[in-house]
């Protein structure tokens, strides 16, 4: 039984677990590993929210906790999963550039986020202030995975994450935003992640392969 | 009064008609002397333009009307000039109807009408004449307009009138601008009229000539009248010159009587009888000029006119 | 209406009328769309109106000129919200107008006979363009406010262009225009600054607010290098003339006559706006910028007219030499204007003023006889003419009198405008400026060599089309202009002569403009013959008594010839030292005539000669001339801007990763940013 | 209520598109529903006319004379775009490119498309806008990926990652916002994220948070509006699409992100002041305008091209706002609307053009005015009018940016004056070739619908010569509100 005192430690802890998961997906390379830790990025969110919910006593953000349980936990994780085991597209090509690199150069995002949030996160009135920093870490080292790797899939995992660092920030900073916009906002990841699906066919049936290298015909010559 | 003045206007046009051609005749007599050959009488020009004026006019076949009227404005052109110049006296009522500038026009017109005649037949030489007469034409006119120049700085004025009354004025002015200048514009005249070494009056080389290229086609009456203009030409460049730097003698200042007309034609012929000797000599002492030395020439002219220019504007800052 | 209503123009009511007409000229442009493809009903019927418009807008234009009246001004309920279109008749704008007016209505008339069906554009669209042509610029001179002035002023370029381009199946014609509008529209933008430089305020944009408005030194040099750039791209200054020579050759003969003789105006008028009247002349620099720009024009114009084997190409070249010569003018004007000297001003401006208007007549005149030329022969180069003076006497005698009066000869009108140009250069040693002072008066030098370089240009033109014996067969077959050709030649051709033999006509209109712009006229004193800018006993000319003095002796001197001689002549073959059997092809060739210039100016041109060998089966001498000025700044210009365009294309890599990197980069560099 | 109808009839369009799309009369129907939402919009500016700014909806939606204006625009050329896809896409029909599927799938979504920009223009609530555009992204990903070729996927592909993580951080800039304005206006009646009441706060919200805000928010929505260096899908996604869908991303979805940058800048403006967003939009917009311009140098496809022009003349837009005031913003709106008649007409042609030689490369495409006057005549009168040539609109309202912009800040003329130039020079020299000279194309099998592009250009013409007043004085309240 969690009293409401400790709860702000530990979602500091649960902010750093995201920290951390997101450091790892730029350091995978397999594509099942990405998908496995997005589902645990999602959990842990689902947990923080819970929390945030059960100090601050507003239901409307148990709800956003359920969507993200089905979605993140659970419906998006299943997705991907069906789309690899379909594709087959296990294995991510090597990254762009090689990993210790992007470890350092996500490590001065984490430190570039943290700076520029501390004199705005004091100002939360929130238990939960200190996390938007890392909320924006997530985002940035999110960004930078897009950035790193070859792949569509990877690509689009990175892009979910990122999503979820808007979903934590949100939370952690303003006890979520209003329920319409939540859902707004669900229902346009769940489309978007439907038309991800029907490009990932098409483009298999067009490229017969996943990698971006192929998506490199437009450009000015 | 005014009637005075027309009659001696009137008077003046009928004498440089009628001593241009001696003037012409006396050029050639000195050079022949110079050249120690048996010089041609004076009168020499004249039975030459009696014999043509009597000859058929033998005309091409596809000549235009605009080749058979241009003698008639050749020979025009020159003689309003003549009525302009003040060569004797400088109360002239045409010579307000053109300053210099319009002077310089007045050639100009002259110029290209007879070019335009000589293309109009549509032969080489014609042609070639013409196309050298303009390159003189456009090199000359810049010196002449510069030497012009100097004179109108020290008057103020470009009517030639004006020029000489003022000079009146100051008798004894000496002027080291005017020095440079007057070079210039012997240089200049030499080019204008056909002169070593620019080109030469009395050659048949085809490939040397300029001028006379031009009248090739010309004959009989026509050659005549185009012959006696430039003759003319010559003469009223000499009247110019003397109008702009040795003006003594000219009837001026308000002095028209008979006794100052008479001073001022002995005058005149004094100073022609002059000037056509120092023609000569010059011509026997120069040789002609390849025609591309021809810019080189003239810019050289040029050049003593802006140089007496820039001295004017020296002292003349006084 | 009674005699006296005209001569009294209408006090206040030019200016709607005015309007009327351009708004008719728009609609008789229009109307062409009815019958689309009838040459009759276009050429015969509508073109003839326009004329008549253009003679009413001379008519107005000079009543308001002598009557005097003050300015007009009206407000249209058009344009901007906060802008509407002001439009204002003054002296300047009257002046333009004239000129407009007595060029317009030749060219108009000559149109109307020129323009044969199947020939490029359908005839409708082309009177449409035409009409729109001329109605633009009318209100480009009209125009009150920044906005009206640019919308016309872009409305011509743009017509112009649909002209130029109307046989735009041949490639060249097409490329004339590219460059044409491009230079255009570059040009109206540096107008357009230069306008923002000088507005009021926001909104403030009518002229009034401008000649309100005070200006730092700077800003206000600033606007007139601006509005040097842009109106000089228009006028043909060099360097930014290249389109010039490409453009207007290119134009069916009417509208080249149009350009040349009349949108050039425009031009010059924009710069006599700004520089008189919106920015009074503040600082001689300016004056001496304009003048060496307008003297080099004029040279270079000058020389390179005389190489040119096209003879249209001749006459775009000979206007940039004009309008050099105009812009002479303006230098020496805003020079003296500046060192408080105003009647010398009044001077340079009247002589800038005339020159403007004389060009408008004799260049529409010559370009037009181009076009006769052109339909009778199909031919454009020099070196296929020749001898036409016999097939097509009327349009050779008109050309003639355009020849002699763009040569600069007295008693014609092109020397009146020179006369007066080099009168004011005597007065430039009295600048209170060192150096200046001793310079300038070495323009007039410059200025004399132009002179006697289109004297030699002309003959040259003339010559090689005209006389000699034609240099190919097809020309016997040379058919004369028809009568709307003639008249309209005819009209321009005595526009010349009159202003030859009565300058006082021309001074009178320009006086007003320079009473108004400088308040000083040069000096009223001149009787109906006599001409003295300044002072009687300064300088005289008097065209009227050269013309009858030159009349009278050539007329005894044939008497006397006929009575003392006689009047025989023999028809025989042309002589030519006695050299037979010589061959039209053994005349000089506009190559040859241009030998001498190229020998001396060889530096202007790039030259690309191909000279025969001795031992050649088929000997053949080609030259190729170019402008240096083309390869010293707009190719590089050009390769530039496709350099940069090979930079910046790297941006669109097709990496989809890279393009996220942008867009990252970007995001931190903004944070960095606000931090 | 108008608004509800504004809103509502695309949707209704969507869904019954959805189910008829396939038939034979669905273009018709399409045409229908547009001819239905344009006369919906008409009401709402009449209503907006005589009653002045509305809020409706528990405050969810809201016109004022900034958007209002947009929705008539919006709503117009979304119309003339149906009329002109009708024959288009018969033509594709024809030319096999596409089957009947397809077009259910580009009828309903291109509804769809409509009722996401107009929820995105009217709503007053932050988020919701966010989740408009993000819908409006989804709709046209589908759509510019409609010929199913490898080109047009990678496009699709592109434009949707791009956009995508764009509208991300408009997302988290919405909740910066949101934080800041939770401090202020508090939880209680979801007031915190309402426009509105956000421009009435907006001098107390914390100026830090606004400032990361407007970063966010310029890089999202910006991402949208294709400002360089953001602009890498927009010429891809403007190619590859069918022409009509480049028309309306061309004409509007760049408007409506620009609209919503502009929100944002109002709110931001009013805690940290003007210098920052102002600076940060000049640079943007100029640095669009000069890259832009150098783009066009060296393109070969048409649309292409044009997508290239329209980068240009968002950054000229976003740069007249930056410079504020009430004449740069008045061009600014002006230039929008300009813009967006002018370039959906040259799509209109270009589309067309391409059609009738069998090829988007310019080099394939000559002597139009040989084979169909029309289309080359628009073509050639489109183009100028968008090169800023009188008497069309384009040049109206860049006098005005130029001429303020020379007044204000004269360091950018000499940028602007190199972009038009190189822009003029990069546009005509393709243009010209293709519209004159000689030419050995078929005509249309179809006849094409030209009728929207003169209607377009006359509508621009009169723009530069006569504006009505009560256009004016929509302006000028817009522009007030601005700012």
């Amino acid at each position: 039984m969690v009293t409401r005192a400790s709860i702000g430690p530990l979602l500091n802890v649960l902010a750093s677990g995201l920290l951390l998961i997101s450091f790892a997906m730029l350091s995978r390379r397999r594509t099942q590993r990405l998908i496995i830790l997005f589902a645990w990025q999602g959990a842990i969110l689902f947990l923080s929210t819970c929390l945030v919910a059960y100090s601050s006593g507003l239901t409307e953000l148990y709800y956003s906790a359920a969507l993200t349980l089905i979605l993140k936990v659970i419906l998006l994780p299943w997705i991907l999963h069906r789309l690899i085991s379909k594709l087959g597209a296990q294995w991510d090509s090597e990254t762009l550039v090689n990993i210790p690199t992007t470890m350092l150069v996500g490590l001065v995002l984490v430190i570039f986020a943290f700076g520029l949030t501390q004199p705005i996160s004091t100002l939360a009135t929130t238990i939960t202030r200190h996390t938007l920093g890392m909320a924006l870490a997530v985002i940035l080292l999110a960004f930078l995975m897009m950035i790193t790797r070859r792949k569509a899939l990877t690509q689009v995992i990175g892009f979910l994450a990122m999503e979820n660092g808007l979903f934590f920030a949100a939370t952690s900073a303003t006890y979520g935003m209003p329920m319409v916009i939540e859902l707004g906002i669900a229902l346009d990841l769940l489309v978007g992640v439907f038309i991800l699906g029907i490009f990932f066919f098409q483009i298999r049936e067009q490229f017969d392969s996943l990698d971006l290298h192929h998506l490199e015909a437009l450009k000015e010559d | 009064m005014r009637g005075i003045t027309f009659v001696r206007q009137f008077g003046e046009v009928v004498l440089a008609i009628a001593i241009a051609p001696l003037f012409a005749g006396w050029i050639a007599q000195c050079r022949a002397w110079m050249q120690n050959r048996s010089a041609p009488s004076l009168v020499q020009p004249y039975r030459m333009l009696r014999k043509l004026f009597q000859k058929d006019a033998a005309l091409a076949k596809n000549a235009s009307p605009l080749f058979r009227t241009t003698p008639y404005v050749l020979f025009g052109t020159m003689v309003l000039a003549a009525a302009i110049i003040p060569s004797l006296a400088t109360d002239l009522p045409f010579a307000r109807a053109a300053d210099a500038i319009a002077l310089i026009g007045l050639f100009a017109t002259a110029r290209v009408f007879v070019s335009l005649a000589a293309m109009d037949i549509g032969t080489a030489f014609g042609t070639l004449g013409a196309r050298r007469e303009m390159m003189i034409g456009f090199l000359a006119e810049p010196a002449l307009l510069m030497v012009l120049f100097n004179a109108f700085l020290l008057s103020g004025s470009t009517a030639l009138p004006s020029l000489v009354e003022f000079y009146n004025a100051h008798r004894f002015l000496i002027d080291p601008s005017l020095a440079f200048a007057a070079i210039a514009f012997v240089m200049v005249l030499l080019a204008e009229n056909a002169r070593i070494p620019i080109d030469n009056p009395t050659t048949h080389l085809e490939l040397t000539m300029i001028h006379e290229a031009m009248l090739l086609e010309y004959s009989a009456r026509h050659l005549a009248l185009v012959e006696w203009a430039s003759s003319l030409k010559l003469f009223n460049y000499a009247c110019i010159g003397f109008a702009l730097f040795i003006p003594w003698g000219i009837a001026a200042g308000g002095r028209n009587g008979s006794a100052a007309t008479l001073l001022a034609i002995a005058a005149l012929m004094g100073k022609l009888a002059v000037a056509g000797a120092a023609l000569a000599l010059i011509e026997s002492l120069s040789a002609k000029l390849r025609i591309f030395r021809a810019p080189e020439y003239l810019a050289t002219a040029f050049l003593l006119a802006v140089l007496g220019l820039l001295v004017h504007l020296q002292i003349g800052a006084r | 209406m009674n005699v006296h209503f005209l001569i009294s123009g209408w006090p206040g009511h030019a200016l709607p009328s005015l309007l009327l007409i351009i708004a008719a000229w728009v609609v008789i442009g229009l109307a062409g769309l009815l019958r689309p493809h009838s040459l009759r009903f276009v050429a015969h019927l509508l073109f003839p109106l326009g004329a008549l418009g253009c003679l009413c807008v001379a008519l107005l234009a000079g009543t308001f000129l002598v009557s005097g009246h003050e300015p007009e001004v009206l407000v249209l309920p058009l344009g901007l919200p906060d802008l509407p279109f002001h439009t204002r008749l003054d002296a300047l704008s009257g002046f333009f107008l004239l000129l407009l007016g007595l060029a317009g209505a030749g060219i108009s008339t000559f149109a109307a006979g020129y323009f044969r069906s199947g020939e490029g554009t359908a005839p409708a669209l082309l009177g449409l363009q035409y009409h729109v042509f001329l109605a633009s610029m009318a209100v480009v001179i009209l125009a009150d406010d920044a906005y009206l002035f640019m919308v016309a002023w872009e409305t011509m370029a743009l017509s112009s262009y649909f002209l130029v381009t109307s046989q735009h199946r041949i490639p060249d014609i097409r490329r004339a225009g590219f460059l044409y509008l491009i230079m255009a529209h570059v040009g109206a933008i540096c107008i357009l600054l230069s306008f923002g430089v000088m507005q009021g305020g926001s909104w403030q944009f009518t002229f009034d607010a401008m000649r309100g408005a005070s200006l730092a030194p700077v800003w206000a040099t600033t606007a007139i290098v601006l509005a040097l750039l842009g109106f000089g791209a228009k006028a043909g200054l060099v360097p930014m003339h290249v389109w010039l020579p490409e453009a207007h050759p290119a134009a069916p003969s009417p509208v080249s006559a149009m350009m040349s003789g009349l949108m050039l105006k425009t031009a010059i008028y924009g710069m006599l706006r700004i520089s008189f009247d919106l920015l009074h002349v503040r600082y001689w620099q300016w004056g001496v910028l304009m003048l060496a720009l307008g003297l080099f024009s004029a040279l270079f114009g000058a020389i390179f007219a005389a190489v040119q084997t096209d003879m249209k190409r001749l006459l775009a070249y000979s206007s940039i030499e004009n309008v050099g010569l105009i812009f002479t003018g303006i230098g020496l004007a805003a020079l003296f204007e500046a060192s408080n000297m105003r009647l010398f001003a009044a001077l340079a401006l009247t002589a800038a003023l005339v020159h403007a208007l004389n060009h408008a007549l004799f260049k529409s005149l010559l370009f037009l006889a181009t076009g006769s030329v052109l339909h009778a022969t199909k031919q454009r180069s020099l070196g296929k003419l020749g001898g036409l003076i016999r097939r097509m006497p009327w349009v050779a005698t008109l050309a003639l009198i355009g020849t002699l009066s763009i040569a600069g000869l007295p008693p014609l009108n092109g020397f009146v405008s020179e006369w007066l140009l080099l009168q004011s250069f005597l007065f430039t040693p009295q600048l209170p400026h060192a150096f200046i002072n001793m310079l300038v008066p070495l323009g007039a030098a410059a200025l004399a060599l132009t002179a006697a370089l289109a004297a030699y240009v002309m003959v040259k033109f003339y010559g090689v089309i005209f006389l000699g014996q034609p240099r190919e067969a097809s020309l016997v077959e040379a058919h004369d202009a028809n009568w709307l050709e003639r008249l309209g030649l005819g009209w321009l051709a005595l526009g010349c002569v009159l202003i030859g033999i009565l300058p006082q006509l021309a001074l009178k209109a320009a006086g007003a403009v320079t009473g108004k712009l400088l308040s000083e006229t040069i000096s009223p004193g001149f009787s109906i013959w006599l001409i003295a800018p300044v002072t009687p006993e300064h300088a005289s000319y008097s065209a009227l008594i050269f013309l009858a003095g030159i009349t009278a002796v050539i007329g005894i001197a044939f008497v006397l010839v006929r009575i003392l001689a006689h009047g025989r002549i023999r028809r025989t073959a042309a002589w030519d030292c006695g050299y037979p059997w010589q061959t039209s092809r053994m005349q000089d060739t506009a190559e040859g005539f241009g030998q001498p210039i190229r020998h001396i100016f060889g530096t202007f041109f790039r030259m690309e000669r191909h000279l025969p060998s001795p031992s050649d089966k088929s000997p053949h001498y080609r030259i190729h001339i170019e402008d240096k000025l083309w390869r010293a700044i707009y190719l590089p210009i050009g390769r530039g801007v496709q350099r940069l365009a090979d930079v910046v294309s790297v941006l669109q890599g097709g990496r989809l990763s890279i393009y996220l990197l942008y867009s990252f980069l970007t995001l931190l560099g903004l944070l960095v940013f606000v931090l | 209520m108008e608004i509800l109808l504004v809103l509502g009839l695309p949707l209704l369009g969507a869904v019954t598109l959805a189910l008829f799309g396939a038939r034979r009369f669905a273009p018709e129907l399409n045409v229908g529903f547009s001819l239905a939402t344009l006369a919906a919009a008409a009401l709402l500016v009449l209503r907006v006319i005589h009653y002045g700014p509305m809020l409706i909806g528990r405050e969810q939606f809201f016109v004022d004379s900034f958007n209002v204006f947009l929705v008539a625009l919006t709503a117009f050329v979304g119309f003339t775009t149906a009329i002109f896809s009708r024959p288009y896409m018969r033509i594709e029909e024809l030319h096999g490119s596409l089957n009947s599927l397809r077009l259910r799938l580009y009828h309903s979504m291109y509804q769809l498309f409509m009722a996401a920009m107009f929820l995105a223009l009217l709503t007053n609530n932050m988020g919701l806008l966010w989740v408009a555009m993000e819908a409006a992204t989804l709709s046209t990903v589908l759509l510019v990926s409609l010929y199913r070729t490898k080109a047009s996927l990678e496009a699709a592909w592109k434009y949707f990652i791009l956009c995508g993580v764009g509208i991300a951080q408009a997302l988290f800039g919405t909740i910066l916002l949101y934080f800041a304005a939770e401090q202020t206006l508090g939880r209680e009646g979801m007031t915190a994220l309402l426009w509105t009441h956000l421009n009435a706060v907006k001098g107390h919200l914390e100026p830090r948070v606004l400032g990361l805000a407007f970063v966010f928010f310029l890089v999202g929505y910006g991402t949208k509006v294709g400002l360089a260096p953001l602009h890498n899908w927009l010429p891809d996604a403007h190619a590859e699409g069918p022409t009509p869908v480049s028309a309306v991303l061309s004409g509007l979805l760049l408007n409506v992100a620009l609209y919503a940058v502009i929100r944002c800048k109002v709110l931001v403006e009013g805690s940290i002041g003007v210098l920052l967003p102002s600076r940060m939009l000049m640079t943007f917009g100029l640095l669009s305008a000069i890259l832009g311009a150098f783009f066009l140098w060296r393109q070969r496809d048409i649309k292409r091209l044009f997508g290239y022009s329209s980068i240009e003349h968002m950054g000229i837009i976003t740069f007249a706002f930056g410079l504020g005031g009430p004449v740069a913003n008045f061009a600014a709106l002006l230039h929008m609307t300009v813009h967006s008649l002018t370039k959906s007409s040259i799509f209109f042609t270009a589309g067309h053009a391409s059609q009738a030689a069998g090829t988007q490369n310019m080099d394939g495409i000559r002597g139009l005015v040989g084979v169909s006057p029309t289309i080359g005549w628009g073509l050639m009168l489109g183009s100028l009018a968008i090169l800023g040539m009188p008497p069309f609109g384009v040049f109206s309202s860049e006098f005005l940016i130029l001429i303020t912009a020379m007044r204000g800040h004269p360091w950018a003329t000499p940028f602007l004056l190199i972009a038009l130039g190189v822009a003029f020079a990069g546009i005509f020299g393709k243009v010209q070739p293709m519209v004159f000279g000689e030419s050995d194309a078929q005509p249309l099998p179809h006849s094409p619908a030209l009728v929207p592009v003169f209607v377009h250009l006359a509508m621009v013409l009169v723009l530069g010569l006569y504006m009505p007043p009560a256009l004016a004085e929509w302006y000028r309240a817009a522009a007030r509100l601005i700012g």
